[in-house]
């Protein structure tokens, strides 16, 4: 970046420029890194993820691209056969049933198909979560793409793993799905309860391991994205009541680090899954079925989820307030499990 | 010129439409809105010129950008508004807000997926086809909609079985940040029709008249059973693409220029003030039309907000 | 039909004969039902399952269409909201990639979004499964339709029902995805172990009911589609050694129907869950975990799935066998669980 | 003519084509492929022709009727048909089969849904255009594939960009069923070229040495920085889509018609044997052929399955 800020105001830093600070820098080091979609050279970005790279790298290694995803999300598939590491933006996660044919029947196929031998090192850059903007524009769909088989599905909540998650998922030789979440793409490093501090130069953070946001002894929370921040929120709520929630950042939905969250339900034997992707056929239901299968039910006192209730995301806020799962709603939860035998 | 002449109606429903992003904007400004809003100023001549031509049993499927190609249509002002401001008054009870109205009683209906417009009009006109009725369906798109997958093979059907398809495209040269003349391979969209066997026809979408005339022999030729018209009219988008666009992907300059001399109520007025129409007599209507506006504002801040309660309603046939 | 084959014989019909009986029974009751896709005319689909009606109701109710999925699933849309009833057929599921968006942004949430007042009444007619196609020619993907909200997902397995969920499903005023099992299409009624007889007149099946295929009190296996037949075939063969598999054809993934399920387990208290299509992220976590809630943990004393094991479906025939969950490897599952606690 | 002329070398590429796909069809009846085919026979002269302008460096990315493209294109025959017979020593070890051979070190890979070709050929062109390479990128689709939307984003930013893609349109005026003719918008998808700035170009894909000359100065000028091409070649398909398509959608009649007068070998052979062409030089360089294909299909026979036990991998990159 040519305008880094001053040491000192980097926690002022919106969290859009912690994902521009790791584009840049592995565009600086591997001139094969590439980074194309629509409004991501002239704008920088619609939340401004790439702002300065177009000036920096140039427009061919920085392309804006027409509103054509199959086309160009394929683009991003035959680059990186031939030999590039392209980061193909789809602006938001809802777009993808104009270009889920790229990702999914060659992208996240291909290495399969090809036994090992034609590697896909593409990089799906794409924002979900509700920010007001009703039906067609607040999906999450992590737990979509987690069910289709070949593609890492990396998710961000920390400012520092989004610039951390977004090196390691560029260094990837597997194709990723990287699911910023709109609200959070919003915010600056200080609004974050998970620590402000982002180094400035390399971060690198490993894919695949969940991370422990809080440590508590009563109820585990497997959550990720904005859901971590809610469920932090909510864990300090009920902290004086005396309910010790575990809070586990997933930070990648494939794989899916069952490990920490079986580790921490063994302890607590009460699992709660916030989640902001639909309620069923997701996220929730396989960490649910996972930890039970891992633990038997012996181990499970008591199990909840909190997603979207299997509607559209409607307009109004007082409706949207109502279908999201936010601080208030996973509190609540927490009271009525720790009460709960 | 008379006060119903037909030029004068459409100066009218060119302000009309302005008053109305207008309400809109005010109503963003006093959080009354709290999603995304794209408005259509600067692009009034479009909306005014299809209101002309359009019947009742018509259909129209819209875009993001979708307000005035609904009041074109026919759809309840009153009801457009309380949608966009999240009421449960609204065409939809506040369950699709500003992107995604619908009302199935003018055949009206919008998208926020760019291109996908298309298809669903596509679906209108063949139904007309196999009904018999004389019936056009519309499908509206922008410049950026004219690179999608959903424009060819709509246009593919559509050419092949000459259905009674107008496919407008407004050419505002922008997709968000992303120039026409950056990314298009052609310069217009209109000269690339004979790849479907339609018609191409280019239109100055700033010129409300010559755009009315376009859209009625579009219009005329997809009704008369003469197959489908690819119609392309120019035009610039004063804001920025949604409100909280930083816009920053153009000048102030080359904005505030597109203010002066594109926007298509000055133009107009001016033609009309040249061809001795009274200024003070478009300034009443001006003010008329302000009032009006003001007043539906006003009404649609009283209507109450959907009960949250009822937010997982509507899914399914049975709790319609 | 045209050619109605002679009482007695009906048993010889292949299983698309039945869905075409249902397709045009549909359509002679009722002028606004119309079929349009790739090859349903001329050639009365790929599997047969619309041979007649070309000839039957003509070009303007049979529609041929080009490859332009997106195009033609969007008219679907559009002619459901302009008052038809559209049958449209996308000739695989696996294709779903280059038609999501009108599915999924249009069909699925109009009805929502225009808060209930916009019908659109379109069955998108498809074939799932594997019969030796790898990996972009043998998807279910029914889990993948159950996570997003506002369709119906309809997946018959037993002859009558190919007949009447079809009919059922053009009745219905919600959007529906009918997926059919390519193995099924290509069998005859009488191959089927849940009974050839289907009758020539209407038949309508209720969506969202499940269905008791084979009553046992040991284990409840949860499945549908081919899976039911596979799991018939296992129950008979475990049967002799004392172990009684309770089989359950789900019918549908949305809605789900878990009272017959949970119904079954809470007698069993052990739960297999058999899925053709990916194990992750699906329709077997949702099970399992949808059981777990309603009947509390102290109710299972076993659970398991088996699915495809996260991998897309590979070429080779014995590569192909080992990734799916057949006779074989269900009665392995059923002696492991009846033994187990 | 001397046998290393290039029109003789044409006619063998054609005789090895034809065998390679009896050797599957062979195979296919022997129960050692188990899932579908497609076979291209009767449209040898576009694969022959290709050969001869295809470079080591350029991309060719195909559809589920490839093989002739991906021998075109320098792929070993043995490790193919190994792995379209589902072998451990196929190009894929087995896990890709008929539809999904991929060749990193040719760049050619292949897909089976229509039309998706096309963007991940697009990719290619890129990636030689940033890297300063003279490599051409080919698209090969079928006349269907011609309707997708993928086709025309595709052609929209390899026009756009003026990237070295040759889009190459296989019309056999079918797909699967459905008729060219009853489908498409336009006569020819080559005189759709116009729309994306895309040089179009029409030859009689039955005809190999047109073809090839055709198809050299379609790639002359994407290597040469004139642009995407768009270069339709029309055909006939002699047997069913796939292995086991009852093909009732044709008459006996038309297709024992097809075989006879437009079997591109039958009618080069003609056109040698005019050009005085001994036809027993001829007969021996068939038969020669049919013997190596033989050979090759009776090796990869001998060849080991996959072992079950690997089914899960090569999912992930640690795993290759
Ligand atoms: C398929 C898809 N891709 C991207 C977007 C994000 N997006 C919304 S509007 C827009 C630009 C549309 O440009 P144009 O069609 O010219 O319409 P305009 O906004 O200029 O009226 C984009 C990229 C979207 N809604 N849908
Ligand atoms: C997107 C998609 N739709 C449908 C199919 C099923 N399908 C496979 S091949 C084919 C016909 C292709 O026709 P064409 O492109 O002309 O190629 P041809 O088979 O004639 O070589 C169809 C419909 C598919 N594979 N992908
Ligand atoms: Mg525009
Ligand atoms: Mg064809």
């Amino acid at each position: 970046m040519r305008d880094e800020p001053s040491p000192g105001t980097r926690a002022a830093l919106p969290i859009p420029a912690l994902i521009a600070e790791a584009l840049a820098g592995e565009m600086a080091r591997d001139p094969s890194v590439l980074l194309l979609g629509e409004d991501v050279g002239r704008l920088g970005g619609v939340f401004g993820a790439s702002r300065g790279l177009l000036e920096r790298f140039g427009p061919d290694r920085v392309m804006d691209m027409p509103i054509a995803e199959m086309a160009f999300t394929g683009m991003g598939v035959g680059l990186a056969m031939a030999g590039m590491r392209p980061v193909v933006e789809i602006m938001f996660a809802d777009f993808v049933g104009v270009c889920l044919e790229q990702m999914v029947n060659a992208a996240a196929k291909i290495p399969f198909m090809s036994g090992g031998r034609q590697r896909v090192p593409v990089v799906f850059k794409t924002a979900g979560g509700c920010i007001g903007s009703a039906a067609q524009h607040s999906q999450c769909l992590w737990g979509l793409f987690g069910h289709l088989p070949g593609m890492k599905v990396v998710v961000p909540s920390s400012p520092m793993d989004h610039k951390g998650l977004m090196a390691a998922a560029i260094r990837c030789d597997d194709p990723v799905l990287f699911v910023e979440h709109k609200r959070l793409l919003l915010s600056k490093a200080r609004d974050s309860l998970q620590g402000a501090e982002v180094p400035e130069g390399e971060v690198v953070t490993p894919i695949g391991r969940a991370r422990v946001a809080r440590a508590g002894g009563d109820v585990t929370v497997a959550t990720l994205s904005l859901g971590v921040e809610h469920a932090l929120r909510a864990a300090a709520e009920v902290a004086p009541e005396g309910i010790g929630a575990e809070v586990i950042d997933l930070r990648s939905v494939v794989p899916l680090d069952m490990e920490t969250v079986c580790a921490s339900v063994a302890r607590t034997g009460r699992l709660l899954v916030v989640d902001e992707d639909y309620l069923s056929f997701g996220l929730s239901g396989e960490v649910v079925a996972r930890c039970l299968e891992a633990l038997g039910p012996g181990a499970l006192r008591q199990v909840g989820r909190l997603a979207v209730p299997d509607v559209p995301i409607p307009a109004a806020l007082p409706l949207e307030r109502a279908v999201l799962p936010g601080p208030e709603a996973i509190a609540a939860r927490l009271r009525a499990m720790a009460v709960g035998a | 010129m008379r006060p119903n002449d037909p030029r004068i109606l459409r100066h009218r429903r060119m302000l009309e439409m302005r008053a109305f992003d207008e309400a809109c904007l005010e109503a963003l400004r006093r959080g009354e809105i709290h999603g995304e809003l794209h408005t259509g100023i600067n692009q009034e001549a479009i909306g005014a010129a299809m209101a002309e031509s359009l019947r009742p049993g018509d259909a129209v499927v819209s875009t993001h950008r979708n307000h005035f190609h609904a009041l074109a249509k026919g759809v309840p002002a009153r009801a457009l508004l309380a949608e966009i401001l999240e009421r449960e008054t609204g065409l939809c009870r506040g369950r699709g807000g500003h992107m995604h109205p619908f009302h199935p009683p003018t055949n009206f209906s919008a998208t926020g997926i760019v291109g996908a417009s298309l298809p669903v009009a596509l679906g209108y006109a063949q139904a007309f086809r196999l009904r018999g009725e004389d019936h056009v369906a519309v499908g509206v798109t922008g410049d950026g909609g004219s690179h999608t997958g959903a424009f060819h093979e709509t246009l593919v059907i559509a050419g092949a079985r000459r259905l009674p398809l107008v496919v407008l495209v407004e050419n505002n040269a922008l997709a968000i940040s992303v120039g026409f003349g950056d990314v298009s391979p052609t310069a217009t969209v209109a000269e690339r029709a004979g790849a479907w066997g339609a018609r191409g026809m280019l239109v100055d979408g700033t010129d409300v008249d010559a755009t009315a005339e376009a859209f009625a022999a579009a219009m005329e030729q997809a009704r008369g059973g003469g197959g489908p018209v690819l119609l392309e009219a120019t035009c610039t988008r004063a804001r920025g693409h949604f409100e909280g666009d930083p816009d920053t992907y153009r000048t102030r300059e080359e904005k505030r220029r597109l203010r002066e001399e594109r926007d298509p109520i000055a133009l107009h007025r001016a033609r009309l003030l040249a061809e001795g129409v009274g200024a003070d007599a478009l300034d009443r209507m001006a003010a008329e039309v302000r009032a009006e506006t003001a007043r539906l504002l006003e009404a649609v801040r009283a209507d109450p907000l959907p009960d949250p309660a009822g937010a997982a309603l509507y899914l399914w046939a049975e709790e319609a």
